[in-house]
């Protein structure tokens, strides 16, 4: 039952038992339906708005679960862990946040999350007449988008999207506006992040990957998967370059771009190690003449327990900012409201 | 075939994947996230619980499909839910070959994998072609699936020097070189338990 | 240089690195003062507030840095890791804070925090005639009160009590009364903690202690020290019981009493796991006729990369539950602002 | 006794605690918090930085303990500071053992330890009494050193059976038994040096 360091009780019951908490300690904004393992916003569907939803593997917590409320999700569905969710889950989700608006799917680019959501639209659109638009974020610079693979992971710019499309949505625009601002916010943004440790699928019972103590991964996913390479531990300056260069050199950012600047922690580093980080990454930023509009810092789109970081950038013209900053109420992120 | 082969080969593939768990997740945890076990044998649990006896052999592997759509999850639930699923469809109506193909051509379907792609595919693809070539030569039915077992071992084995073009192992590049596909493990427990529910 | 697994540059350097990566991250909302390593409320002292300060080791994160803005602190002293600041930062932060309304030192009862902040305060009302009075937080039932030991510590109702008493002090309310406040969030509440690993502090370079796979600490404060019982890992379910059952029959907490059930993650831990943790204890609670008027989870009162949790509950009326719901901005802790 | 002992003294305590960093740490991580060692070697670095060479013996160490509290931080910061700053404001005028005793009232004062609460008073206590016993009987000064640096080192060395009643250490309750207590190590180099730079 108990084999690793964890805060859980029976492996198979985590995802169940964090949603149960989740709606203990939210009741004011969220409704959780545990059968189904869809947490919506309370007060879901809203007339006249357009319904966001997401979804995907569990253990990326405060994704997407906690992303859900006034001026961001409708309902996120969870998987276990690691794992997409089913395309019942995200058809129960959409037929319940449509008020005749649409619903957009804002979907990571993984082989599994694709498949269950274009099953899960193709079955909503037939059954319910339901208008279902789709979004699939991959701004993951470390992996190419080439025939060779299955395309760039969508990471920390799904947490920035489903902030300011959320905001726009709740602004009352029509689905296709929304869905096109959605894909604007993708095109905009690249990432690339970093793994101290590995983590552990609770139904694993060991660490996906071993790294030795002088050893980190680079040009991880959020899944505990292996990295792009094994480097020698290096610090954090050296860190912040290995993350920055092929993100800024991606779009490419340019000297004179304005950016929402995201620094991500992984779900085991403290926040004090993201500040070294974040404080790194600005300089980085302000030398290539890049200006910081915005700046996140913390644990937001993790991988259970993994020690590292991710640097995302997204390029914010000011029409992305006013979103950006529009009032928003959900457990993970909440301003202005 | 009737129905009451295809339900001892949904529980014999349901209880091989359970003693094979840990190894799945193993493979899984070298090149993916280390969950393919788990997710493989959630689902075939739920198969299994589901099982009605009172169907023909084509309701039953299609709803032995939407078993596995409903409740894997990933890549894995859609691609066998699908391969189940096409297959079910068909099954009561063509001969068992034609309904593997069917099953196959879904699989493709779903997720544009082609060979040597280093994923499922790989197993299942010349396991459908040596059941097709039995057939095509007139083999009994346990020559056949001892030929479909036997190609989807070889296919499975011959995944481990590929760099994976397609799924999660894909965002790994070359560190891909060196391990065996999962979900073309599962493949050879497939055709093993089916060899073994004639 | 490097030889753990964090994100830093030199050990040394962490402190003001994390410092300049706050005021990097955060200048809509603080100024840092990097040569006092002093994080302030950009806009303090404001005229006729009260001032509130806090302070203490840094390790903590988001505490107390990450606290300070509208509705919380207007200064926060930070030390090196687990070291608490000196009199000279204290004394400097009360000072640049006191509009003439006085000011309130917020110390954990921990020795060296209480002689430094001692020391500062006496410095403070000879120096400029400040009128500094102070409150100790001491509530961490792992410890007994007695003349065997340094008393309690201070631990989650620190986070509490900052936001409440911050509340009470934005609304101009007199430092007696402020003062006053804190003492009755004080002793309305208590917490306990437990750790499934131990923290490594950076220039140290090694686990302060070493833990086996099946084994957890009972009973710790925040700073990596040893907690006061080795037990053998068990289920969540079971250390929800160990950390709410002394916590509950401490003060005591009773049938019909309602509170605010605050689940912290200690630095490592992820949130997936803090709400598998929420679940229980919310059971228990429910189980003794105690009412969750308000919760918190998450990671807010932190020992670096530590994983475990810790339990906190504080008997609310409606005056905490209205100051608890007022307006706040900070970087760690943000609502109707 | 002149200012330039005292500049060596602090010197030499610098040195002597630089050199037992990871020692001090290592004791303060069974009992404590791990930075005792960290925070004692940043002090006094910055002690021998300030070291006025043209001041009195007096403010040499009074100003030692005021660079003292305002640079370590923590529980050892304000108690070795204090010590300092007590025994530099009389040291001119009083005779060496009334100097450190008054310094000892200081850390009193401050921390309200008593013996064998487990803590630096442990050592410092009868170090200071050594001194004052040697200066009673006329023992000369090398003689009151070597007796007070043993002295020190048994106090130190009887920390380890006791139960902790002061500052973190207390927080383990009966755990913190057979673990010797780091401030009372930092005292067995405090008085180490100063004998050799007699
Ligand atoms: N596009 C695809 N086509 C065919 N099979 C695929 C494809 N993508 C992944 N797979 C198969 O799925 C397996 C992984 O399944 P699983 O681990 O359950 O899902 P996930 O990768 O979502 O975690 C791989 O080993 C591979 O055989
Ligand atoms: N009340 C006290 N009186 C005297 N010495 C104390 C007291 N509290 C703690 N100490 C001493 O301080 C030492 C710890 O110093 P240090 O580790 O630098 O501070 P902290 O405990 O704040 O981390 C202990 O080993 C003990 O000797
Ligand atoms: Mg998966
Ligand atoms: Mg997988
Ligand atoms: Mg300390
Ligand atoms: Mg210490």
């Amino acid at each position: 039952m108990v084999g690793m360091k964890k805060l859980i009780n029976d492996p198979a019951d985590v995802v169940s038992e964090a949603l149960r908490g989740m709606a203990a300690a939210h009741p004011d904004r969220l409704r959780v339906d545990l059968e189904n393992r869809i947490v919506y916003r309370k007060d879901a569907p809203r007339p006249g708005k357009v319904g966001l939803i997401s979804g995907g593997g569990s253990g990326h917590e405060p994704m997407h679960g906690g992303f859900v409320g006034v001026g961001m999700l409708d309902a996120a569905c969870a998987g276990e862990v690691f794992t997409s969710p089913v395309p019942d889950q995200m058809m129960a989700a959409t037929k319940a946040v449509d008020s005749g608006a649409g619903v957009l799917h804002i979907v990571k680019n993984y082989t599994g999350d694709v498949m269950n959501f274009e099953m899960a639209a193709e079955l909503a659109a037939a059954d319910a007449g339901t208008e279902v638009l789709s979004v699939v974020t991959n701004d993951d610079v470390a992996v190419q988008d080439s025939l060779y693979t299955a395309g760039r992971r969508g990471v920390g710019v799904t947490v920035l999207l489903e902030k300011i499309v959320g905001a726009a949505a709740e602004e009352g625009r029509p689905l296709q506006e929304v869905a096109d601002l959605a894909k604007r916010v993708n095109d905009n943004g690249r990432s690339m992040g970093m793994a101290l440790t590995s983590c552990t699928v609770p139904a694993a019972g060991k660490p996906t990957f071993d790294l030795a103590e002088n050893e980190m991964e680079v040009g991880i996913g959020i899944h505990g998967e292996p990295g792009r390479q094994r480097l020698p531990l290096a610090p954090a300056r050296e860190i912040a370059e290995l993350l920055v260069d092929p993100v800024v050199s991606d779009l490419p950012y340019q000297q004179g771009d304005s950016v929402i600047a995201f620094v991500n922690g992984m779900g085991g580093t403290p926040l004090i190690e993201l500040y070294v980080m974040y404080n790194e990454v600005a300089q980085l930023l302000d030398r290539a003449g890049i200006t910081v509009a915005r700046s996140l810092v913390g644990n937001y789109i993790t991988s259970l327990e993994m020690a590292g970081c991710s640097v995302t950038l997204l390029k914010a013209d000011d029409e992305l900012v006013r979103l950006w900053d529009a009032p928003v109420n959900t457990p993970g992120l909440r301003w202005g409201a | 075939m009737n129905a009451a082969l295809f339900d001892a080969w949904l529980r014999s593939f349901a209880r091989l994947v359970a003693e094979h768990e840990d190894e799945l997740t193993r493979l899984d945890s070298a090149i993916g996230d280390a969950d393919h076990g788990a997710n493989m044998n959630r689902g075939l649990a739920a198969v299994v619980g589901a099982i009605d006896p009172n169907v023909a052999a084509g309701p039953l592997l299609a709803n032995a499909g939407m078993t596995l759509i409903s409740t894997v999850g990933g890549a894995a639930g859609p691609l066998f839910g699908t391969f189940f699923l096409r297959m079910g469809n068909v099954l009561d109506d063509v001969p068992f070959a034609t309904a593997l193909r069917a099953g196959l051509d879904g699989v493709v379907q779903r997720g544009k994998a082609e060979a040597n792609d280093k994923t499922m595919y790989d197993a299942l693809a010349p396991a459908v072609e040596a059941v097709e070539k039995a057939a095509a030569d007139g083999l009994s039915l346990p020559d056949a699936l001892a030929a479909a077992s036997a190609a989807a071992d070889e296919g499975c084995a011959a995944t481990i020097p590929l760099v994976a073009r397609k799924g999660r192992a894909s965002y790994l590049g070359e560190r891909s070189v060196g391990h065996q596909d999962p979900g073309a493990t599962t493949v050879t427990l497939l055709f093993r338990s089916l060899r073994s529910s004639c």
